[in-house]
């Protein structure tokens, strides 16, 4: 498994001319411009800014605010996302039923969706039509308050968290599971037992991929439960409102606040991936 | 002790048909069949991981076909071991130990040792007990997915080309002791396998499997020397496959086969019909010699050829002869023989084939 | 390789009893939970919706003129996203070098950063920062100009098609180009004449996604370009703008568009996915 | 014709060590390794697919070490064959034909044939020209990649494990048509394969891979008969191998195996240094008898020993005695041989060794 020979990833390095030497500094060409630009880009506006716009955003009475409410409702969307992933995936990776191929598509599409879409269909369902009306009514409500930046956190992101965990268990061969069922175990039995720890890594970078993506929506945030200060602006409302009314240098101080956010998301993705393979 | 029967299962555009088969108490049977031949499905059925469309399946006496696969009392080692990677050697073999009920569990307690640990012992891999899985080699796997196996104390066990995956010195070795551990403890098993020298050396009978279907069940010996079809005889290394035309003669066949070489075969029981037919002569039941072989016994069928090639494979040396210009034979002879009269490219010698040895079968 | 029991995606369906059902029955629970949610959300904007406020969308000159700004920057977008993405993802994927593991993890960061962010760095850049300046006077302007808007859609969603042709050429054996090196090729020849042909259908979802990605967003933009109506308003901007300020239904109706349109993507997306394997 | 030397080349932490090898003009070399031997890291290197780190490579006196593999010359198989599935049979096999200068193009062609058409019909793939290759099995597209690889007329021929991937009655075909090619083209060819029946059946040389190092060269018989060391031995299934000590006594050498077993070996060319060494004792040169024998030569070990197991595998018959508590020896006997004194478990049974047939190796 481990050996060198048999690793998927070895690349050789065949015995090159000139033209091939060329070639190979042409594509890693295109690889460094890209890179080059986006750091450089990243680079120039940390050079730009000084400490000082960072204490600045943490003393604001709004920002602070924004930050506490995007932690618990990002929080709050993973574990509900991931309550839905976990059965959500391994129902999708191990049983076929008719209309799978549908199912699973649709799973995808608010992934391919602009979020915008979503968060329009939400503020239409709530207050145009009957069904949505009546739960507005008499269950609970959604728009303008926290629970809705839940709900739309939730449909905006939940799929990311599904693709990733089905992808891990349907890297685990069902073989593991069958073995459990001969030993002793029920079905649910060799789920609990084998599958699901056999998976922990894949669901840690699932629900990463929730709060990632949780966190850093906005536009459908701000057309269904609005950009009230202190009361349903997340940081991304956040950092608008400032970029539009306020002092720019905070903004990007706290955009560079989630850049930081997204670079550490990544890094764990990148080594918790990694290791399961 | 394992029955099947009239067994219909299909998946895709493959299908298990009408497989029937029956495993005796405390036997060691090989199911061989080449990848893609339904070898796998037919064991999963039997473990209960594959709802059959039709048929029925009993062990010991009970009919399982509707049992889960925890209560059939089975010991499974799927292809590539499907350790528990998340687990130690040792969890690993009490996983099952744990889930069985506690009265059972004390059935399977010896001298007051936990099952899981007399059953590393027995398969050797107690020194390995606190090891992670990753770490271990290929035998080690083997021998950790076989102890997990047998520390259910299984009525039946069923191994999925348990040595498929190691290498050829290792493969030897773990084959005895699969053998042996099979012997000492008379567990009745049931061995899937694509190789055939493995085959002969653990089989009591073999089952022969091909496109879902099971072409003959035997003891090794049967198998390879009398083949029911030419299919069969491929899978067994017939060595030589002749079409021939067959004219019954009282007590002999008469054979003409395609190129003109004539033969007789003593008559098979049951015979084989006139007509078109399959002749196997297996390489290890020609003679070969350099002049015309003195008292011939009647109807042993001389044949002149001319050596093509000398193939010398340590315990054996392989012969290919040309009968004339369209049929060429196989001639197999032991070493010792070989080093008395050697033999070389080019010169002429006559084989000698005595009617019990020409197998002939229906096309 | 075709044959049913080599296949990967089969699932064996054990004989289970009472608790391997209920266990089924209610993972997949939550599957028709979701589905049921999310299509009976669509399903009900959609049934509060007329034929009349889609015509309403394309009658309105504003619409019309985003409609038009979105098709042809994406088009320019997905052009250059694929110039930078087949050699990036074949470099990637085929050579080894210092900091490898480092430059790819860079790549994956538009993906995982909310757009936003880009946008205000963007802003920043070009007005606050010298070399940003410098450009801006010197070279192109990017700021509120349609190729602004390329230029987000740009950095936005590259990452994408990156991401998926590095997969599609990690799916092929250098074997190939191996040989074909054996046989007369240079390097290049190689990649020309084997890799690229061999990677086309993965070439084709790597622009979809590409293109699904900024036809979608908004917020950047907003923030980068503006969105004055006829001149940098993009198809998402109209919508919002629409929402905010004027007739919801026609908002919906726009929206309901795009989501059309993510649903032919995904079918394509799927469909020459599939065929790929 | 191929001449490395001293070739290193490290990936990750494995090495392919200080390799040397010398293929000649129109030979059929065989490369024998296990899985993660480096054999295909070897050819790989034969082929320019690597930068090695040191060490020389040269085709037909040519250093070519620094060469590109376009202009090597060399027809390539690899694993798994490597097709070009977006294009038909006939455009794989043109492939390379088309990239050659113009010059070369016409030495190619045959009576004006373009060169694809006289290939393909060599190897017998004409009638599938215009097929896709998806729709092969999988002997087709080892010859369509054979046809490819041959359509350059290259001055050497690499093929990595052309025959693993094939079913065993597919294996023997191709095996044999490979033979007849190579004879009939006088194509030097390296071939690398993991499995011992496929080497003797093709190879005119061998040479053993082992852990990134070249072990041994010579001819199959060399190989199997004298091997070198005892991991060489294992490679070419010894079948007896004992831990001894030696000591020499004039033209003999005086040999007391563990448990106590002595055997007298003749002197080797070069001898083996006296103290620890290993024994090779091949089953097949092993002779076996129900008395003890008469006339025995003069230094003629005669052990006596018990039958434990008697295994039939057709053309020869696998014996296990017990020569000890601890010792167990195979023997091997040809069919025939066996069918004149057949032999049952738990007889006991004479084995007589000659010292010519004791084959000593430095541990």
């Amino acid at each position: 498994m481990s050996h060198p020979l048999l690793s998927e990833t070895r690349t050789a390095s065949p015995v090159i001319g000139i033209r091939g030497r060329l070639f190979a500094a042409s594509m890693l060409g295109f690889v460094a411009l890209f890179v080059v630009g986006l750091v450089g880009l990243f680079a120039a506006d940390i050079s730009y800014l000084d400490a000082d716009a960072f204490s600045r955003v943490l003393r604001s009475e709004d920002f602070r605010s924004a930050i506490w409410l995007s932690i618990w409702t990002t929080v709050v969307t993973t574990a509900i996302g991931l309550l839905f992933a976990i059965p959500m995936g391994y129902a999708l990776s191990r049983y076929r039923f008719p209309g799978h191929a549908l199912v699973d598509s649709i799973i995808d599409l608010p992934i391919i969706l602009p979020p915008l879409v979503l968060g329009l269909s939400l503020l239409v369902f709530f207050f145009q039509t009957f069904v949505g009306r009546w739960i507005h009514s008499n269950v609970i409500e959604f728009a303008l308050q926290p629970q809705g930046i839940v709900l739309c956190q939730f449909l905006v992101s939940a799929s990311f968290g599904i693709r990733a965990i089905k992808l891990t268990f349907d890297g685990i061969d069902p073989r593991f599971e069958h073995v459990a069922m001969t030993l002793g175990c029920t079905r649910g039995g060799a789920f609990f037992r084998v599958a699901l720890p056999m998976a922990r890594r894949g669901i840690v970078v699932g629900g990463i991929l929730i709060w990632t993506r949780a966190v850093g929506i906005y536009a459908p945030l701000q057309i269904f439960v609005g950009d009230v200060p202190g009361e349903t602006a997340v940081l991304p409302t956040a950092i608008f409102l400032e970029t539009s009314t306020g002092d720019i240098e905070v903004a990007l101080a706290a955009a560079l606040l989630m850049l930081a956010m997204a670079t550490v998301a990544l890094v764990i993705v990148r080594v918790v991936g990694l290791a399961q393979r | 002790m394992i029955r099947i029967q009239n067994l219909n299962y299909a998946v895709g555009n493959f299908a298990l048909q009408d497989v029937s088969l029956h495993v005796e108490p405390g036997e060691y049977f090989v199911l061989l069949g080449a990848t893609g031949s339904g070898k796998t499905l037919l064991i999963e059925s039997l473990c209960g991981l594959n709802r059959i469309d039709s048929g029925r399946i009993s062990i010991d006496g009970v009919d399982v076909t509707a049992v889960e696969p925890r209560r059939r009392g089975i010991g499974y080692v799927p292809q590539d071991y499907a350790l528990f990677s998340h687990k130690t050697v040792r969890e690993n073999v009490r996983f099952g130990v744990k889930l069985q009920p506690s009265a059972d569990r004390e059935r399977l307690s010896i001298d007051d040792d936990p099952p899981e640990k007399t059953v590393m012992e027995m398969v050797g891999v107690s020194h390995l007990a606190k090891r992670s899985i990753r770490g271990l080699s290929g035998g080690e796997r083997q021998r950790v997915a076989l102890a997990r196996a047998l520390a259910i104390r299984p009525r039946v066990l069923l191994l999925d080309e348990p040595v498929s995956a190691l290498d050829e010195q290792t493969r030897d070795t773990i084959c005895r002791e699969l053998k042996r551990l099979q012997r000492d403890s008379h567990t009745t098993t049931v061995h899937v396998c694509h190789n055939f020298a493995e085959m002969l050396t653990l089989a009591d009978r073999v089952g022969i499997i091909d496109s879902g279907r099971i072409l003959q069940t035997g003891t090794p010996q049967e198998i390879l020397q009398r083949p029911v079809s030419a299919r069969v005889a491929q899978f067994v290394r017939a060595g030589n496959l002749l079409t021939a035309n067959a004219k019954s003669a009282g007590r002999r066949v008469e054979l003409t086969c395609d190129g003109g070489l004539r033969l007789t075969a003593a008559v098979a029981d049951p015979p084989a019909p006139d007509g078109k037919v399959t002749v196997m002569l297996r390489p290890e039941n020609i003679q070969l010699g350099a002049a015309v072989p003195e008292n011939v016994a009647a109807d042993t069928t001389v044949i002149e050829a001319a050596v093509r090639d000398v193939l010398d494979f340590g315990p054996t040396v392989k012969v290919t002869v040309a009968v004339d210009a369209t049929v060429e034979l196989h001639v197999s002879l032991g070493k010792k023989e070989y080093n008395i009269h050697p033999i070389n490219t080019g010169e002429h010698v006559f084989l000698t084939v005595a009617p019990e040895d020409v197998h002939v079968m229906p096309q």
